[in-house]
């Protein structure tokens, strides 16, 4: 197996599919000549020319809306925003003309795009530049909502985002582009809606995705030194969720952590307990302990941002309650 | 009305022009009735009609070719049977039933079809754009010579978007046609309190391409320069924005008491009227005898009837349909 | 005390405080020569002339955008959209300028600015015209969110909004504007985070907000013929939630049912779910339960559209199962 | 470099023209000192430097009035200092330290300051239009004179914010002036790859408004024409779009290798340098000596050392600054 980071993985998904499916292309602002604001799509210009490549100007809007239109005409576009940020300005189009399309036009136009880029706060980028779009996105049917937290689930699951026939909101992370680790060759699909177990273990579920799941990981050795042997649950796919596999393990440990590097108020984790909750209420040994992101804008201040996102010690925090240690 | 029988060149043959006149007629009709089974509260919601601008739709979509593709607003009954959609399932749209064109769920605002590359019917001012242009952008990808129509309203022009794709249409050569629909009112706001400089085709320059200004109240002036506008898109390349000037004789919706214009005003632009204009032409010049129209009109009255009958008879959709079409891989979800 | 419909509560509550203080205007499509599209701001043109009422193009970014920019010079906007479907253009002035530019300016720049219009389902207007919004709005810290459910509240609370110094999103509904019912004269300014028991009860609490509200009003009239003593718990602020009221009521009837017209997943009754759980686990004697839309966009047809939305039927199912009755 | 003596109008008074050229250093020595901090990992996140458009902002902001209103991008250090924010405040913005402009909370893409009605310092691309106009607006509503200096990069005029605001602001009349600083790249690509038809300048028609191009490597020609062009919208109410042709002489932001632009290109406007030139025009004018300027620029690298020296030694914010200002209204929440 090939070790490679998070972007080549991401890059790699893209070759394969394009050189896969002809009708697939990209299109985004810096995509081509720069190769990318992150690098996402190194060589791909060079390799597929400027036809399937394409550099656009800022105008998510428009472009995302260029999407739509090329989607219902048969293509399969895969539209970066440069960070999730700046779909902002393009909402309308993803949850007004791509999540309706099919339903509205009564099962005539599908639209198989896939809207990708960084999700998340940046490393001190401020208020502007620090936005988690999970929860949004996710309340709209229509849309799958996706983040990988791993180069391998990165590039299967950008794989079968690609291949979906349905609009896909893809959310990766920039800190998260240079972390480095396995990935198997050949097309190991992640399919839409499974999610993974990243740490098997008994006493507590901690549910975490992107790159939350670093953090969960960090958290679990620590508390594997005291004695606390914390399951690792990645989602995946936020929108569907795998209920089974929460299950199974919410069932196991009784008791859970949710950790989200967004909001807390609206939070996606509020879905995902509220969700465990009225499935598995009498599995419960104490209520749910989510962990999210303080309830102001991101600060630029270096201690400040800090303070503001979720840390091992938060999670650690957060176990010890949801086990009643505190 | 005076003679319009010399101010015309025939360029277009007897056939052709009858064959207009016959969809003018429908779309006419068709409106009707829709009106009438809104009283009836057969139809609920929205419904925009596109009474009085008719010539628009029909002088433009006639050099429609298989190929090209053509998004609007939420006023689409209109362009919908223009481009040969079935009044059955338009009608059945309206009422709600699962033989509509969207099976019931579109509604009014929302026609599509895909025999027509019709890719509808859409409710957020400016928010078709964006298809439009994708469209063209999907001819110049898989080469087959396609155009995009783009219809839009006055009021769209306002719009973010319509920046955002006629620059992109523009700097990357879409065969886009941005064709304004300026019924001079978007809502009861009168173009000239929306728009800064309402010489609207002269915006095309901001982008480096060619605009035109139509009578979109005389069907063969449509047709005529929209020939040439297409043939140029087609050839070329490159966008084009045509300012079309019209009118809807009706309110913005059935809802609007249309308190904004005088009853002067719309009784101006009726004596301009495409179908009586088209009648007298193609009397006047013997294309068609006076028995003849009646005939013409009876027959597509029977076609507007039948499409109501349908919509009456058709079921509404099952309870299943709901959580259908949510997604094409509905084994996801 | 006055009857009056919920539109003309509105209406009112905009002239008393345009007359107050003459920083207020309002801007918006048709609110002007139309009187608005659903006519609340009727009149005011006539009152106030051209200057303070404002129609506007279909720009709802550019204005919305306009909003801040003179509100940080000192004017305090309310902005109409025609519906809040028509915000998700504008989403980016919202999110990234109105509720960060105080905290980005460091304490410099506040923004006292109302975002108001309808939300929600119209009547069969389908797809793209029935977005609820309040659980986009209230995941982003800066802003706060309020709905209605009656004429006295509208006026009250649209008073506390236009007085606030901060952006609110005040979510109106196209269906309520004819409820007819009694306002005090006066100011009443019901206070931004303060709910309401619209019906004391001692069984079980059924939050509802705007619309939604009306139908609990009659399932608890239909559980009132059934022994069953329905408390009826409206937030009005949907973000600051008002806990301690809600915590006094779920501690009477340990029981919840959460009622709202948007979408179920990722739903402010989540988090509002999510909230009680966390803080009042031990009080609950059941789940809680959620109504809610169902998972696909609006239908047009009747039949479809009547299947999708919350009911008397749905909430009565819910009070059954949050009973331990079904 | 050829001689600048004769080329140039003595339009502008000694006093005034050493005032703005002190401001120039102050942006460069001020901007040079972050790269430096940055490097030293001092300033995190993005880091936009206003080196090569001096002449734009400082040419342009010494019309400004009190009342007047500015507002701009995230490349918005230079602006601020240009009007006469702080340099210490800014630094420590810049630092993160709760002495900042925006108390460390904003960073290199938001500086505030009340003072000079500066409305920030902006990092979506575009969504900074509707702020100038909005306090363009407000300029009308208290009839207080003002007008609005909206600045924005070759890369926001795609964005449909642009033609949003255009149009408003030339329908209401509101006295706003768009300053595109044209510094021919919106990160990696050049303008030609974004806008159909770079004329930036005669966008303005598509509104019904005046346009100016401005070569914005002449502080000389800034200073002149805006203040025609400021002169006409503060007594027009009519709000104008201007085109300044600037070059920025680093990366995009720090991090950014340049690749899609020749050295040569760069040395090419290096020579064109608006502090180069005016270095030489104020000796060979004998408005200053060699020595004169040395000790100028000395005087400014003081203050800008100052200024790091201030922000090293300032505070982070404490911590209780988290949860502050999210709301002005505290007590709710
Ligand atoms: C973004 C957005 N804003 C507002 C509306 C409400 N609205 C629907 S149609 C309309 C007027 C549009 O006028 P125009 O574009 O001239 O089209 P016409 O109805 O005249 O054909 C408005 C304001 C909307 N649908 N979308
Ligand atoms: C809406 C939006 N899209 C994308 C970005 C990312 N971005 C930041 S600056 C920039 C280039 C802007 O170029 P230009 O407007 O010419 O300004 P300059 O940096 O040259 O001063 C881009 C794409 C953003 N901040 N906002
Ligand atoms: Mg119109
Ligand atoms: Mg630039």
């Amino acid at each position: 197996m090939a070790v490679m980071e998070m972007r080549e993985a991401l890059n790699l998904a893209l070759k394969e599919e394009m050189t896969r499916d002809e009708k697939v292309f990209i299109l985004g602002e810096e995509v081509a000549e720069y190769n990318g604001a992150y690098k996402v799509t190194k060589g791909l210009l060079d390799h597929f020319g400027p036809k399937r490549v394409i550099d656009t100007p800022i105008s998510e809007s428009g472009f995302a809306g260029l999407a739509v239109g090329a989607a219902m005409r048969g293509l399969r576009p895969v539209v970066e925003f440069m960070s999730f940020n700046f779909s902002l300005v393009a909402m309308d189009q993803i949850i007004s003309n791509a999540s309706k399309m099919l339903y509205m036009s009564g099962g005539m136009y599908n639209i198989p795009i896939v809207f990708r880029g960084p999700n998340g706060a940046g490393p001190r980028v401020s208020s502007q530049h620090s936005h988690n779009m999970e929860s949004v996105y996710a309340h709209f049917p229509g849309i799958h909502v996706m983040s990988p937290s791993c180069p391998a689930d990165a590039k299967g699951m950008l794989k079968a985002a690609i291949r979906c026939n349905d609009p896909v909101v893809f959310l990766e992370n920039e800190l998260n582009y240079s972390m480095k680790d396995e990935v198997p060759e050949g097309d190991n699909i992640v399919p839409i809606g499974k999610g993974d177990i990243k740490r098997a273990g008994k006493d507590v579920t901690i549910i975490a995705w992107s790159r939350m799941m670093g953090l969960a990981k960090q958290a679990a050795e620590e508390l594997n030194k005291n004695g606390v042997d914390a399951e690792l649950l990645d989602p995946r796919s936020l929108k569907p969720l795998d209920m089974p596999l929460i299950a199974e393990s919410v069932k196991k440990t009784g008791r859970v952590v949710v950790v989200e590097e967004g909001h807390f108020f609206s939070g996606l984790g509020a879905q995902i307990a509220d969700s465990i909750y009225t499935n598995l209420f009498d599995y419960l040994d104490a209520p749910i302990v989510r962990v999210a992101q303080s309830e102001n804008p991101m600060p630029y201040a270096a201690n400040l941002e800090a303070a503001t996102l979720p840390s091992v010690a938060k999670i650690l925090q957060a176990v010890d309650q949801v086990s009643y240690r505190n | 009305m005076a003679s319009v029988k010399k101010e015309k060149t025939q360029s277009i043959a007897r056939e052709k022009l009858v064959e207009m006149f016959e969809k003018m007629l429908l779309i006419r009709y068709f409106e009707e009735a829709s009106i009438k089974a809104y009283q009836q509260k057969k139809i609920a919601g929205f419904l925009h009609t596109y009474i009085g601008q008719e010539a628009v739709g029909v002088g433009t979509l006639t050099h429609k070719l298989p190929q090209d593709s053509v998004v609007t607003t939420y006023r689409c009954h209109g362009l919908y049977l223009a481009l040969g959609g079935s009044p059955r399932e338009g009608m059945a749209e309206l009422f709600g039933k699962v033989t509509g064109c969207a099976r019931g769920k579109g509604g009014s605002m929302h026609f599509f079809s895909k025999d027509h590359n019709f890719l509808g019917g859409h409710g957020i001012v400016g928010g078709q754009f964006g298809i439009g242009i994708g469209a063209a952008f999907k001819s110049n990808y898989d080469e087959d010579n396609a155009v995009s129509f783009i219809f839009f309203g006055d009021g769209a022009l306002p719009q973010g978007t319509f920046h955002e794709c006629m620059n992109l249409a523009a700097l990357w050569d879409l065969p886009a046609i941005f064709i304004c629909e300026d019924n001079q009112y978007g809502m009861g706001t009168a173009n000239s309190r929306a728009i800064a400089n309402t010489e609207i085709a002269s915006k095309a320059e901001a982008y480096g391409i060619k605009g035109y200004t139509i009578n979109g109240m005389d069907l063969q002036e449509v047709h005529d320069t929209m020939k040439k506008v297409v043939h140029e898109t087609r050839t070329t390349r490159r966008p084009a924005l045509v300012h079309m000037k019209t009118y809807r004789y009706f309110g913005h919706s059935v809802s609007d008491a249309g308190l904004y214009r005088t009853k002067e005003e719309v009784e101006q632009y009726k004596q301009r009227d495409p179908i009586l204009a088209e009648t007298q032409y193609l009397t006047e010049n013997g294309w068609m005898t006076e028995e003849e129209i009646k005939t013409l009109q009876k027959k597509v009255r029977a076609v507007v009837q039948d499409a109501v009958d349908f919509s009456d008879e058709s079921p509404e959709p099952p309870v299943e349909e709901l959580t259908r079409h949510v997604f094409r891989d509905e084994e996801i979800a």
